[in-house]
């Protein structure tokens, strides 16, 4: 059941099935597997979330630090994406720097965020020129059992939720004490389609990435607005897809959003 | 940056900060095979962007075990030099880099018949000496060139464009001053114009369904024009070589006529 | 660290900072096989600490040049999540990490049968994700959970616990703020239980042969605590697992039914 | 003709003609290949040069920084010289870190410019202990076909002869702005002679570099001055035919001065 | 005699005498080879140390230096070890970046010094959260013929003991200028033991090391205190032994001790 | 470096800084066979500068695709200990190390006959401790007397030794405060010296041809000085080997006799 070559014979039935619009696990095309997210993970973070989709685990973590803003925003702060592949994920993951693979996911998740607007840059700066706040949201992907992408925007979104702004004394960072909430002004998620034999389906599991043409990740906001595209694979889409696939992440995202409970 | 709000990015003539319109490419060049030990090679310019490719393959996929026995890989490098940016980049590949490579891959993957070479690997090598957006789609534009140069066989050329949005008007090929503005939209886009299959999308910014329609087939028509371009370039190469030819042969028959005479 | 001079690390009543006897453990939770990719797993919270370990193997050690011909290697990774700690942790492995991985891989390594398994790799990857002192011994005490889950031969358990100094008090399980006292000594320790065995066996601090006797025998009664939950995890897991089979038992039984009545 | 067992052919075939005075492709032995130099060839850089030496191209570009001196030359800038090796410029190239060869040659080109003291680095100082001006050319090997030493150090010098020097506001770089030129006192360049089968030629095309024993590169001044030397290879030379090398140089560095016009 | 394979039978031979209490070297169980010491080996070092134990070859070298202390303990200044194995010092050896071996035998020789308070590091501090003396200790082992704990421990505090404090003018470092020498309050040292067929024994040298079944280290003071405690290697130790082993350290050590002159 | 014009370089009886002559080396000190793993070895003092060597080959070059099937590789590894230096040095190789490795291996590649090794490696490794100028020169001479007392098979020693100039005035082995006049010209050299051919040459400055060709020559000649301080050291090593010989013979001789008695 842990084996890559089971994996491959999957990928078989996978395109086999397909042809009559059915998965593997019985879902239907549009539908996302269990998911189930615990926030708060980890007490060392200043926000953390930890989401399990189907058998698919990720932890993200916040950590605030204050730096010196970038030249030609000297009046914002920012947020860092990083992704890491732990090697138990997968099989054929091997520890070290990450890869394509890792950093296309943390750049696709930052540009979700950070183009939605959900943080303000401006509203980071602590000093002009001299000082603000820098967020740094790291993902652990601990089992890699497909779609990796929405399930690391919703820990990044359910971390960020959650974070808490540590208290300055003389410019540095006072331990377990907070000021307030980080403020995050939209819900951005991304919503991921595969095309496996010239068929749409959602939240595509390890064995339906395997057996996929294409990929695309969507990051849309509750304002039904997008604020990253991202198309993956060696396949392609065509128009009518692409439309198909934004009306249906405007929808499928919300369904996500209602998880995220506001605290 | 700061001072992006002052900018008129539509002036009263309907042109944009370079005097373009706003469905227009700027200039671009495309000269193939300027590299004598790539196997394949080509140079283009696109506005103030600039670029070399070199292409390599199939060529044995090593170390082995990255082979694929069902396909070549595609293996995409795309670089920038230290000072084809505002300030100075570091000559170690950054992020942006690495996903630039492996989206570009992607894309080209389709068009090439990577079926036909089992455990190899197709290298394609991009740097950019000078900049000023869209440099994704202008190096794409390229390589596809230079894959073809290199005679490795190809489905359909790849064209790439950029459209994106700025002061609220959807724009193609936008330039680096366009893409700061402060609602900008930028969308990278690659199609095989045969069949107008989308193989590279990327888009950063935040925009509603019917902008991005509207954004989206100004793309697509973008790309139809590279398309042009790309396949005069390489229409001219050739004849360039037929030329050559014809004068090896017109030697060739002369010496024979010495040989002949002797 | 300036102000743990006014700590009291052991109040009128015997308690310590965080209300524990000295020698109490902090509560301790093991999950087996949590990951479905890895062959064998567990999640373990131990106090603040939480940590999730995979394990691969025997498989072929590669490249070739690392097989050892008359043994399975233990490859053992520890790592601690960027937002684990106080302040944001390099990503990159620091020398902490990679000496931590060192000495638990070779504690391990007593208790597999490595013997059996010639010219493979035993692979453990454990990554923290919150910690609050004694990260090294929950993450080996777990990790053998996951081995046995894993169903690789051994020996028997390695259980882990450290044990301490605070303001002369010998204790068991030391937390953070004990390990910031200005006297602390910290003394990390694995065994194997039946034979009690020391596999893992660490020290920082400044102590005397006669106290440091106490802390020794502190801990290994610390060791045996640990195991009997290790064990208590694993047959909770078995069990769980023994009703799964029943349940599938019963289906199947129910399916034949179906078909002979046909 | 792109194949390197091709070229391994042709090293034996340049061993023999040579035996003769002979080249492969019927230059004189002291006989530079034709070049074409492109300057300004990025807008970006403060300085860029393009040269093309018969089919081998490199590109080498100018950025100015400021940073704090060196403790031990508060009062002083300083250059620094890089060599990437492009991938393309020969079927072996593989991308990554520089490697022997690369760091020889910009340690090398450095030298020949450093040494002459073509940039006065006092007159790179702004404010003495504080800041300076730092000059980083980089070099970028594109197409392999022989003497990247010559070519690169001629790259060099045309990048920074072209080099504009950009304006401070607040110690900061303003964009597209530029106060002046950079001011380059000499004009050093190197000149790289091959010894093959106990003959020297100059500028050694790939074909000759594969067959040769051993090279030597010598960096001249317009006065006659050498600023850096270097012997590579594992063969040898002797007394005579390193005074023979330095007597061509002075010589045949000259006509290369000549391309680089003065602006 | 220098190959690998030798030692292999050597190891053989290593178990076989062990049984009846000997020694390849003919030495007694709880003895150490002849140990020559060189201090001031390296004039631009600050402090330096050969060790020569037996064959095992190590030199260590100290850099005083200048820096901002960390955060959490703005009065101190701390010390760093570094070790690298030189590729001569084994046939196995490659050059690279420190690998698991190195970094634990770094990281025990500074918990060894650290943990005795041999060094006062709030001596080191020059003034509260601006600056502080960082002790650079770098440790590089020449020849590899066992025991690298003990040959290393001794020659760090070795060359810490001849350590020179360079004398500061505005802040930066005057070369060959001193103004003392470094405090060094306690002689903490490592006394290392193998376990070879249940037979414990001092100074493995390296056919033994390869020979046994597991290591102990144990850092101790002149006052009969243990600052450091290390096990190494797959074996396994009974709490009988570890006593005697702590007893024994403090008997050798004391021996090595009489070894570093106080000048 | 402010204050070096103040420094008298050459003192009204034509002595330099340290005291030498202006053709006069540092002392000069090497050991062969000092490191008992090493297949090869040698440590030399010369001045400051103190360096240890060590060989090992011909062996299998590995990987195999690194393998040349006409010759040995020749590996020189150069390194300076972080605190051979003034200024502590990064323990990462340095751009400079890295050139020096490359020119000093080419240099010892003439001299040993590679051409009868194919498909190997020989790996020289130098360390120096302690430094003050001509640091290459001193660990080329050593590696050299290394290799011979690994029995790898030579054409010839090589031999180095730098000559450079100070306030206009040609000298033989420059020190650091030589290196640092303002008119310093520093340049390595290493010949075999059987045949005077040069295998090394390196120079910085600003220097005319006849001033250079003083200095050549110069340099030739402290390379023949080091060459039979060279000889000298391995000359006795040799003796001392013989003798060794000498005693384990008689010693067999005796034990024979003995065994005869019996």
């Amino acid at each position: 059941m842990r084996d890559d070559i089971i994996w491959e014979l999957r990928s078989d039935k996978v395109r086999e099935l397909i042809k009559s619009s059915q998965r593997l696990d019985g879902r239907a095309l549009y539908e996302y597997r269990p998911i189930k997210i615990e926030t708060d993970f980890s007490k060392n973070a200043h926000g953390s979330c930890r989401v399990v989709l189907g058998e698919t685990d990720v932890i993200a973590g916040v950590k605030m630090d204050v730096a010196e803003p970038y030249p030609d925003t000297p009046d914002e702060g920012s947020i860092t994406v990083g992704v890491e592949f732990m090697p138990m994920a997968s099989p054929v993951f091997e520890p070290g720097p990450p890869d394509q693979n890792a950093t296309e996911l943390a750049r696709v998740v930052d540009r979700c965020i950070r183009e939605s607007k959900a943080i303000d840059f401006k509203k980071l700066c602590i000093e002009e020129g001299e000082k603000a706040w820098f967020v740094f949201i790291d993902i652990y992907v601990a089992n890699d059992s497909g779609n990796l992408f929405d399930a690391s925007s919703l820990a990044a979104l359910g971390a960020l939720l959650n974070t808490k702004i540590p208290k300055l004394e003389d410019d540095k960072i006072v331990k377990d004490e907070f000021v307030g909430k980080l403020e995050v002004a939209k819900r951005p998620l991304l919503t991921t389609f595969a095309k496996i034999n010239g068929k749409l389906l959602l939240d595509p599991a390890i064995a339906e990435e395997k057996a996929m043409d294409a990929r695309i990740s969507i990051g849309t906001t509750e304002e039904k607005l997008m604020s990253a595209l991202q198309k993956g694979g060696p396949g392609s889409f065509t128009q009518a897809e692409i439309e198909q696939c934004i009306d249906l992440a405007f929808e499928k995202s919300a369904e996500l959003r209602k998880l995220l409970k506001v605290e | 940056m700061a001072k992006s709000e002052e900018i008129v990015y539509i002036n009263s003539e309907g042109k944009r900060v370079d005097g373009r319109k706003v469905d227009e490419l700027r200039p671009i060049k495309i000269v193939p095979s300027v590299l004598s030990r790539a196997e394949g090679s080509a140079y283009i310019e696109w506005g103030q962007n600039k670029a070399l490719v070199g292409v390599f393959g199939p060529r044995e996929a090593l170390p082995q075990h990255i082979q694929d026995p069902t396909k070549a890989l595609v293996n995409y490098v795309y670089r920038m030099a230290t000072f084809s940016v505002p300030d100075r980049k570091s000559p170690k590949p950054g992020r942006r880099e690495i996903e630039i490579s492996k989206v570009s891959g992607e894309a080209l993957e389709r068009a090439i018949f990577v079926e036909r070479f089992p455990n190899t690997t197709i290298d394609i090598y991009v740097y950019l000496f000078d900049s000023n957006a869209g440099t994704r789609c202008a190096a794409l534009t390229a390589a596809s060139v230079a894959l073809a140069d290199a005679g490795i066989p190809m489905r359909d050329l790849v064209s790439a464009c950029a459209v994106g949005r700025a002061a609220g008007t959807i724009i193609l090929d936008p330039c680096k001053a366009e893409e700061d503005a402060s609602d900008a939209v930028d969308m990278p886009l690659a199609i095989m114009p045969r069949t107008k299959e989308v193989v590279l999308l990327q888009m950063d910014g935040l925009i509603g369904k019917e902008e991005w329609k509207k954004a989206f087939e100004l793309g697509i028509k973008g790309c139809l024009q590279v398309y042009e371009i790309q396949k005069k370039a390489l229409k001219r190469k050739y004849e360039e070589i037929a030329e050559e030819e014809e004068k090896t042969i017109k030697q060739i028959d002369k010496e024979l006529k010495k040989v002949e005479k002797k």
